[in-house]
């Protein structure tokens, strides 16, 4: 039981969490918060797996650039607990219980699988270094890569056409 | 001249194309020249009749199969559009054709008051009538018949509806039509049964092969057919039809339900003697059904009042006779009587219609009396009549009557019981009506009497005719004790019902033997046999006089009472089936038509009505709410996931 | 050649039709081509039976199998002679009728002729299929545009009802088709389809094309439709649907089930001819108690055609030979009828019996057409229904197919007294009698009428007394169907 | 393109553009298909142009095409933003490029999501309706939701296979049965692609979508759109897991019945026509899930057939639709007394939609059925998609009596231009000719396809 | 690291997410929540790739590494799906003021 597994079992648990707290939070920015961290805590992950570009790209896009997109709007609309309307109780349990049952017939379906041989290796390997990633991505994808340049044109315009005044 | 045969079938053609001219030109032919065409025609078929008759009785004569042209022919079966001539059909040939124009000729001026379409319409009818009774007689097999059969139906239908306004009339005309259509279909089914077993229905081959095919199914085809020679000749169960015919013409009723039509049932059982030979069930049945007929007809007829409804049940009674007589193996017996019965029933009716002319259309014999002073002609041949059906040698219907009896009394006395007995009312109700009728004094209105007269000649004329005929025709047939080999419509007639003589040693039926003479059965002695015309002949002078003597005294005039109203009421039949029949299906009709609506369409539309009631449910699962839509997509997928995990295998 | 411009003739005239402005022009144009139909097919029965020029066969679908495949047989001939006669009689009867925008009226008339032949004419599956819902379509139209005030609700029940049936057939048709030998449509190739399916699976193919025809017949318990249809839509649709399409259900029998899956033919022979004596019995019953003439007919008419189907499925010659004949007869004698429900009801704008009577005084033409047409109704000797009548009755009373046929028989028979009982009845009330204060000045038949229904009863007569032409034609024919249908595992 | 219709202002000039665009498009495309490759491009195997996909390309944009012909005016009713409506459609038209060729899993995933975001925005583009900014959130919402799904089962399936790869072709590498990891990628994909074909229960948002958005562009997602993920999914579906094609076939089954029974059901109660097109797409969706369910050669043909016809059918009911003031049933009555042509086109477009011969619907369900009855399994599933079928008539048939038997007050429509009247003419003559000799198609077709 | 412990958190997670989904009513929490299942399957695959590598390493170095691009390649798209959600969540609130998704039932049936 080395250092790795602590910190994977302490990811995962601070992972799982605070992606409940997010879940039932009553005040939405705390659930951006709580979701900042789990994005933190997946980005651990990454770094575990020694896939660093994406730890670092995760960090950047999501918990930051996403997630304070998400802060912006919620001040330009100061939501908070009290704003957030309740959802009748038997919608709610009725939620409940639909991902917990999703999860248990996900998790019935996958026990099956006999993956126990199969290991993701810990921080070796050198797949997740960005020279390679670079090579890869824009020697063998470049064809999507161009695509999702089209992509965000597409959202560009889109963004655009919503929210030009007329 | 063996092609004068080849003609015969100008001898329906020619009706038809009296019923075609006065049918598509009524409305342009004046009365006289429809009248002209009407008996032309007639008179024409009549002397072609004779002259095929004068070749048909030469000695050795063998039937002659005329073929037009192929009917039907599908498969095996090929049924030709053939007559056939022999004895039989030449002798009904002659009955229908001179009958016939005696009757078109007294209609000329019976129906004088129509006005000119009518009038046409009214001979064109009597036309067709005649082209379809020759049909049936002439019929070289059993299909051809039935055309006929089915076409005689027709005519009496359009001729009893002929007054069409009144809704009485018309019910009547379709109350015969159908009791006709019931006794077709067992007809009908018959012709099946033959095609089956015979593989043909040509007389010929039928009779033929008629040994040796199994007593059952022969005894169904002859019961079928014999449940078809109830309806057309108005026998237990199915005779209602023929009084409520009285409402057509009068000369209607003479030639269609007396003398010609009505017999075509006794004609058919003559004519496929054979097969009746051959099954004695049959044979037991037709004679209890036609001894049966006689009685109960000749009850009824005693307590009517309408001169014509009396005369109905008359014949009816007397048709149960033929069948008497054909029920026992006298074929013979049968047919006379149903030559005898043409003549003194035509002659009743339309005497009875000269009365009716005379009495301005007066039915009711109540209101008559004392006629005889009046219409002498009309009183003298309604007499002779009178005396003939009562069966008083030495007028026709004594012969033909005595040798029924005769016959049945060696089959089985009880039905020789039953039919002196019959005999016995027979002459009281004959004498009754005359009596009645003729005697005593008039108890009609004023204006009756004054306009009271004897009829024109044309109506005269036939009177005179037929009562020469109704009084001599006996002496055709007349018994063997009486007068050895003298028979000669037995010897005349004896080709015909050859094939069943073949069958008297086999059956021991009645029939005819070796040498044709009558055989009144050998084991009768002449002893017995005089002594039964002794009885009968008794009978019918005891009942006639005494009839005579009381009602041209005092008439009952007053209703019925008791057990005579049940009688007046004829036994209340056509209530009962009213009540066992008609209406039963009446209401199952109408149950069906409820069942259509309420439930077999209900549930058709209740399909619809289910969908619409599904959709209208189904949509709420479209609740609007994204969290219910999710919810639902996560449902199915779990749905989707247990069936991989439990169900799929 | 011949059956192609049977189907083009009225088709293009059709089609013409709809640029009409004026609804006279029309109608003398579209009585034109339904006549030149006519005279085509006239041409069609002269030529011997083995001349190329009935048949024709061009390529369509070869993909799928199927062609264009189209030809005269000895039951086709009956039938197509049937549509060609029964148009130029109709739009004759109609003449007088007048139709809002009648262009499109003649139009989509001429349009179901076409369709209506196709049906009688296709010899390949899906061609049959296509025009099966050809015909269905103008005749949907025709109805609840022109038709009476319940018209919508009815005709779309009917629609939809024979859909599903058809629907269904078409699942059968795929299903033979998968099973023939050379993946096509073609009837002869469906015709060697009795020995590629087993019993088993023919025992229940039967019925996804039993249905579709039953419901087009119609047979009993599927007939709720008809009389509300019969009744809603013009008296000229009204003739085209009982005196063609009824027809359609027979034929298709005859051609596409009884031969082609003869195993399960024989399986349900006893249950399909159950039901058509219910469904005699039945609506010779309730057309008893019927007060409206279109009801009337429309229940005789069931009755007549569930005498027809039982006698398909007694598997004989006659009873066959009968059915050709038949369907023929009872096309001209119910469409004679409808003649005189149509003259009925424009003269006195109702269909009441009840209300009518005594016509026969002041139209006496009419009256004398009509009861020859009603006698020919119940088979009356010398009218053509007595020869297919007779024909049918011996058919099942000597089938082999069953062993009830005495029984079949003798229940089936009671519907001639019924039918006798019906007719006269309703000859009766509507002609005979006292004079009625709605008919006191009823005019006698127009020479239009009179000429169209002077056709019919020759026609009725002739058939009647000399229907060896008929019988010769339909022979080969029914002895070919017989043999196929006398097949057994 | 895009940018010329980003920059110019004048709309008749970006129409024109869009028009060109397009009709180059399809050149290229057909050109590509009968072997001319113009614009070679190395793909790395990403994107793999077989003529099946291109076909599916070649309907969505001559149907594009036809759109912007019939109510490329129309869409200006819609917001001031006509050139970026035609750029967004033609993102989706790329989007579809991806989605009918794709090769990978990578590329599905892109293209359906370019497809998917433009669709989100013009769903919303009539900005002041609440009801089209309503189905746009909702829209977004569930299909963010089932992009989740997708990924999922990607992530799954990239486990699964041997040596992680995304190129469909090696996904499935045999062996003895399928390992849960597998089944259960396939499934979840199934899922979220059933999403967007709006097959139930995964079709909740079609009505309302449909419904609140723009009436051009549900004309635009109900026909191309929807189309050409339908090819994409057979693609999927043949190349992925064609192979193992026992082990899901049952599932398929269920979803089609599911679909084929609500759509059906749920349009007959529909009071606007417009939201009944919506349940009837779902239906059609049901029927042409059939194909997937068997994918024989006859499945193929019959997708491609099934596309188009559905295409040029509905294009041209929302066509007319759109000329409508008055969407609900009602709003039809009489219409053949005003406009006989309009209501003449809508009755063959309905029709064929209803699958009545002598129209090209007929041999588009023709097709599918025979497709599974060949199989020789799912009688049930063939009996009961045509009793869905003939409701199905019930629905179609209620507009047809409404134009045809009904008497309505005076237009209820904008009298239409003589082209528009034109092209109406020109499609429902080419559904005729779909219907009545169909072998134009489907001759090529088959000759490619039993060679492919 | 056995993969299973991978899957089943990462499944865990997306579950949660979907539990999220289906329990918040506010729009943006609804799109996080999505955002929360992305990440999930984020993982999953950067997990999957791990293995892919491990498995194959003696016989080609790179292999697995599409799993990491195609992450690369979700969070392009979530980046832009955030970019026209977000406008539409905000478009929407400037019509209605609020983020319910319940009021949003104009649409039904």
């Amino acid at each position: 039981m080395g250092i790795t597994h602590i910190l994977f079992w302490f990811l995962s648990l601070l992972a799982l969490i605070s992606a409940i707290l997010v879940v039932i939070s009553k005040n939405p920015v705390h659930s951006v918060l709580w979701l900042i961290v789990v994005f933190v805590a997946i980005s651990g992950h990454y770094i575990l797996l020694n896939a660093q570009f994406l730890a670092i790209v995760n960090l950047i896009v999501y918990a930051g650039a996403i997630m304070v997109l998400f802060l912006f709007v919620f001040m330009l609309m100061n939501l908070n607990a009290d704003t957030e309307p309740q959802k009748n109780k038997w919608l709610k349990i009725a939620g409940v219980v639909a991902g917990g049952s999703l999860l248990l017939v996900l998790v019935a379906a996958l026990k099956k699988a006999d993956m126990k041989a199969q290991i993701a290796e810990m921080n070796t390997g050198t797949i997740g270094l960005i020279h390679n990633l670079g090579i890869t991505l824009f020697k063998d994808y470049v064809v999507p890569f161009e695509i999702s340049s089209v992509l965000f044109l597409s959202a560009m315009v889109g963004v655009v056409v919503i929210g030009k005044k007329e | 001249m063996s092609n004068m045969t080849q003609l015969v079938w100008l001898i329906p053609v020619l009706p038809l194309a009296g019923f075609l001219l006065n049918g598509l030109f009524r409305n342009y032919l004046s009365k006289s020249l429809t009248g002209i065409i009407g008996c032309g025609v007639l008179l024409a078929a009549f002397i072609l009749s004779l002259l095929i008759f004068g070749e048909v009785r030469q000695p050795g004569f063998t039937p002659v199969i005329v073929t037009l042209f192929d009917f039907i022919s599908v498969g095996k079966l090929h049924i030709p559009f053939a007559f056939q001539i022999d004895q039989l059909s030449v002798l009904f040939l002659l009955i229908i054709t001179g009958v016939g124009f005696l009757i078109h000729l007294y209609s000329t001026s019976y129906m004088h008051d129509e006005e000119a379409p009518h009038f046409a319409r009214y001979f064109a009818y009597l036309n067709l009538f005649v082209f379809s009774m020759l049909l049936l007689v002439l019929g070289g097999n059993f299909v051809i018949l039935f055309i006929g059969w089915e076409g005689v139906g027709l005519c009496s239908y359009l001729l009893i509806g002929y007054w069409f306004q009144n809704l009485e009339f018309g019910n009547a005309a379709k109350k015969a039509f159908i009791m006709n259509r019931i006794g077709d279909l067992g007809f009908l089914i018959a012709i099946f049964f033959m095609i089956n077993t015979f593989g043909s229905v040509t007389f010929g081959d039928v009779f033929s092969h008629a040994h040796g095919k199994s007593i059952g199914v022969l005894t169904a085809i002859t019961l079928l057919l014999f449940v078809g020679a109830t309806g057309k000749s108005a026998q237990i169960p199915l005779y209602t039809w023929l009084p409520d015919a009285m409402a057509g013409p009068t000369p209607v009723s003479a030639l269609i339900h007396a003398a010609t039509m009505v017999t075509a049932g006794i004609y058919m059982i003559a004519r496929s003697n054979v097969l009746y030979t051959l099954t004695p069930v049959t044979q037991t049945v037709v004679a209890v059904i036609g001894v049966a007929t006689a009685l109960f007809a000749a009850t009824i007829a005693l307590k009517q009042n309408d001169i014509k409804k009396v005369l109905a049940y008359s014949t009816v009674s007397q048709l149960g006779y033929m069948f008497l007589g054909l029920g026992v193996g006298a074929y013979t017996g049968a047919v006379f009587h149903v030559m005898t019965h043409a003549f003194f029933k035509a002659l009743l009716f339309l005497g009875a219609g000269s009365v009716i002319h005379a009495m301005g259309g007066e039915q009711d014999m109540r209101k008559m009396g004392g006629l005889s002073k009046k219409m002498a002609v009309t009183h003298a041949t309604f007499l002779i009549g009178c005396i003939a059906i009562a069966g008083i040698p030495p007028f026709s219907g004594f012969f033909s009557k005595d040798e029924i009896l005769a016959a049945a009394y060696a089959k089985n006395p009880v039905y020789y019981v039953v039919g002196v007995f019959t005999a016995l009312l027979t002459a009281f109700y004959m004498f009754r009506l005359y009596a009645t009728t003729f005697r005593g004094t008039f108890r009609g209105t004023h204006d009756q009497e004054h306009h009271l007269h004897e009829s024109p000649s044309a109506i005269t004329i036939p009177l005179i005719v037929l009562a020469l005929l109704a009084a001599g025709a006996g002496f055709l047939g007349i018994p063997e004790v009486i007068a050895p080999n003298a028979h000669w419509l037995e010897h005349f007639l004896a080709p015909v019902f050859a094939g069943s003589v073949s069958t008297v040693g086999e059956t021991g039926a009645i029939g005819v033997a070796g040498n044709g003479v009558v055989a009144a059965a050998p084991e009768m002695s002449a002893g017995t046999e005089w002594m039964l015309m002794g009885i009968s002949v008794a009978l019918a002078l005891a009942g006639s006089l005494y009839a005579w003597a009381r009602f041209s005294r005092k008439p009952d005039l007053e209703d019925a009472t008791g057990f005579g109203k049940v009688l007046a009421n004829k036994w209340y039949v056509d209530e009962f089936y009213d009540a066992m029949i008609v209406k039963p299906l009446d209401l199952l009709g109408k149950l069906f038509v409820w069942i259509d609506r309420n439930v077999i369409d209900w549930i058709v539309n209740g399909i619809g009505r289910l969908v619409q009631y599904g959709s209208r449910q189904i949509r709420l699962l479209q609740s609007g709410q994204v969290g219910g839509y999710v919810l639902l997509m996560v449902v199915g997928m779990i749905v989707l996931f247990l069936v991989e995990l439990f169900v799929k295998k | 050649m011949i059956p192609v411009l049977l189907i083009l003739i009225p088709l293009a005239g059709g089609l013409f039709t709809f640029f009409f402005k004026d609804a006279k022009a029309a109608r003398g144009w579209s009585w034109f081509i339904s006549l030149a139909a006519l005279a085509v097919s006239l041409v069609g029965l002269s030529l011997a039976k083995t001349s190329p020029l009935l048949q024709a066969d061009v390529d369509w679908l070869p993909d799928l199998g199927s062609r264009f495949a189209v030809g005269l047989d000895g039951l086709s001939q009956v039938l197509s002679l049937l549509t060609a006669i029964s148009f130029p009689v109709i739009f004759l009867a109609t003449w007088r009728n007048e139709y809002p925008n009648g262009a499109r009226f003649y139009a989509l008339m001429l349009l179901s002729q076409a369709g209506l032949m196709g049906v009688f004419l296709a010899t390949d599956a899906l061609l049959f299929y296509f025009f099966w819902e050809l015909a269905l379509i103008p005749i949907y139209f025709l109805c609840s545009i022109w038709g009476g005030e319940k018209r919508i609700a009815a005709t779309f029940k009917f629609f939809i009802y024979t859909f599903v049936g058809s629907l269904l057939m078409l699942v059968g048709i795929i299903i033979l088709h998968n099973h023939t030998a050379d993946h096509s449509f073609s009837l002869k190739s469906f015709y060697e389809l009795r020995t590629r399916i087993n019993a088993n699976e023919q025992v229940w193919l039967f019925w996804l094309f039993f249905i579709a025809f039953a419901i087009k017949m119609p047979i009993w318990p599927l007939h709720t439709w008809q009389p509300d249809t019969y009744e809603q839509s013009p008296t000229a649709t009204t003739m085209v649907l009982s005196g063609i399409m009824v027809k359609m259900g027979l034929f298709g029998v005859i051609r596409w089930l009884a031969p082609v899956l003869p195993v399960g033919t024989w399986a349900w022979g006893d249950t399909a001819s159950a039901l058509c004596i219910i469904g005699m019995i039945y609506a010779s019953l309730i057309a008893i108690q019927q007060d409206d003439l279109k009801r009337l007919i429309a229940y005789s008419s069931i009755a007549h055609v569930g005498l027809m189907a039982l006698a398909i499925f007694a598997t004989n010659a006659s009873g066959m030979q009968g059915v050709m004949i038949q369907m023929f007869n009872h096309g001209i004698n119910i469409i004679g009828m409808w003649i005189v429900v149509d003259l009925i009801e424009r003269q006195f704008h109702t269909r009441k019996i009840s209300e009518l009577g005594g016509l026969a005084v002041k139209a006496p033409g009419l009256a004398i057409l009509l009861v020859v047409v009603a006698l020919a109704n119940v088979a009356l000797p010398l009218t053509n229904a007595f020869v297919g009548e007779f024909l049918l009755f011996s058919g099942v009373f000597s089938s082999t197919a069953t062993t009830y046929n005495v029984v079949f028989t003798v229940v089936a028979g009671l519907s001639i007294i019924l039918s006798a009982v019906y007719t006269l009845n309703m000859i009766q009330k509507v002609f005979f009698g006292p004079v009625k204060t709605l008919t006191a000045n009823a005019k006698d038949v127009y020479l239009n009428e009179k000429i169209v229904l002077s056709v019919i009863v020759v026609l009725i007569v002739v058939i009647g007394v000399y229907p060896k032409p008929m019988l010769d034609l339909t022979k080969d024919t029914v002895d070919m169907i017989i043999t196929k249908m006398n097949y057994k595992l | 393109m895009m940018f010329s219709g980003i920059f110019t202002k004048s709309k008749t000039a970006v129409r024109n553009t869009a028009i060109v665009g397009l009709a180059l498009l399809l050149f290229a495309n057909c050109a590509e298909m009968v072997g001319h490759h113009w614009f070679p491009v190395d793909v790395h195997k990403m994107l793999f142009f077989d003529t099946f996909g291109l076909l599916g390309n070649a309907i969505a944009f001559a149907s594009t095409l036809l759109l912007v012909l019939l109510s490329g005016r129309d869409m200006e009713k819609v917001g001031v933003n006509l050139a970026e409506y035609f750029a967004l459609i033609f993102f989706v038209l790329c989007g579809v490029a991806l989605v009918t060729t794709f090769n990978t899993l990578l590329m599905l995933f892109l293209g359906i999501e370019i497809i998917s975001i433009p669709l989100y925005i013009l769903t919303g583009s009539d900005k002041r309706n609440l009801k089209s900014n309503e189905a746009s959130l909702k829209y977004f919402l569930m299909g963010a939701f089932s992009t989740g799904l997708m990924l999922l089962g990607i992530a799954f399936l990239y486990g699964a296979s041997k040596n992680g790869t995304f190129f469909i072709d090696d996904l499935w590498t045999g062996g003895a049965g399928v390992s849960p990891l597998f089944m259960s990628g396939l499934l979840l994909l199934l899922v979220s692609i059933g999403f967007k074909v709006s097959a139930a229960p995964f079709h909740f948002w079609t009505p309302d979508v449909y419904d609140g958005a723009p009436t051009v562009f549900t004309s635009f997602m109900a026909t191309v759109v929807k189309v050409s993920i339908f090819i994409g999914f057979v693609r999927l579906f043949d190349e992925a897991f064609g192979a193992t094609q026992p082990e899901w076939q049952i599932f398929v089954a269920i979803i089609t019945a599911a679909t084929l029974f609500v759509g059906n059901l749920t349009a007959v109660f529909q009071q606007s026509v417009k939201r009944m097109l919506a349940y009837s797409s779902i239906a059609q969706a049901g029927f042409m899930l059939l194909a997937v369910l068997t994918l024989n050669a006859s499945a193929k043909e019959g997708i491609l057939l099934y596309a188009a016809a559905y295409s040029l059918a509905t294009i041209g009911i929302f066509a007319i639709l759109i000329k409508m003031k008055d969407y609900t049933f009602e709003g039809f009555n009489g219409l053949a007394r005003r406009q006989p042509l309009l209501a003449a086109t809508c009755t063959i477009f309905l029709l064929s939609l209803a699958g009545i011969p002598l129209t090209g619907g007929f041999f588009a369900k023709y097709y599918m059925l025979s497709a599974v009855l060949q199989t020789g399994h799912f009688l049930w599933l063939v009996i009961f998609a045509v009793l869905c079928a003939a409701v199905s008539v019930y629905y179609y048939f209620r507009v047809i009596q409404a134009m045809y038997f009904k008497e309505g007050e005076a237009d209820t429509e904008e009298t239409p231009s003589p082209v528009f009247k034109g092209l109406l003419v020109v499609t429902a003559a080419l559904i005729l000719l779909l219907g009545v000799w169909p072998q134009g198609l489907l001759g090529m077709l088959t000759r490619i396809l039993y060679t492919w | 690291m056995p993969i299973n412990y991978y899957i089943f958190l990462s499944v865990a997670l997306f579950c949660i997410g979907v539990a999220g989904v289906l329990t918040r009513r506010n729009a943006i929490i609804i799109f996080m929540c999505v955002e929360l299942m992305l990440n999930a399957v984020n993982l999953l695959l950067v997990a999957f790739s791990k293995m892919h590598a491990h498995a194959m390493a003696a016989v080609d170095p790179h292999a697995g590494i599409d799993g990491q691009i195609f992450v690369f390649f979700i969070m392009v798209v979530a980046a832009a799906e955030v970019s026209v959600g977000l406008a539409i969540i905000v478009m929407m609130y400037r019509n209605t003021h609020s983020t319910d998704v319940n009021f949003l039932n104009r649409l039904k049936h």
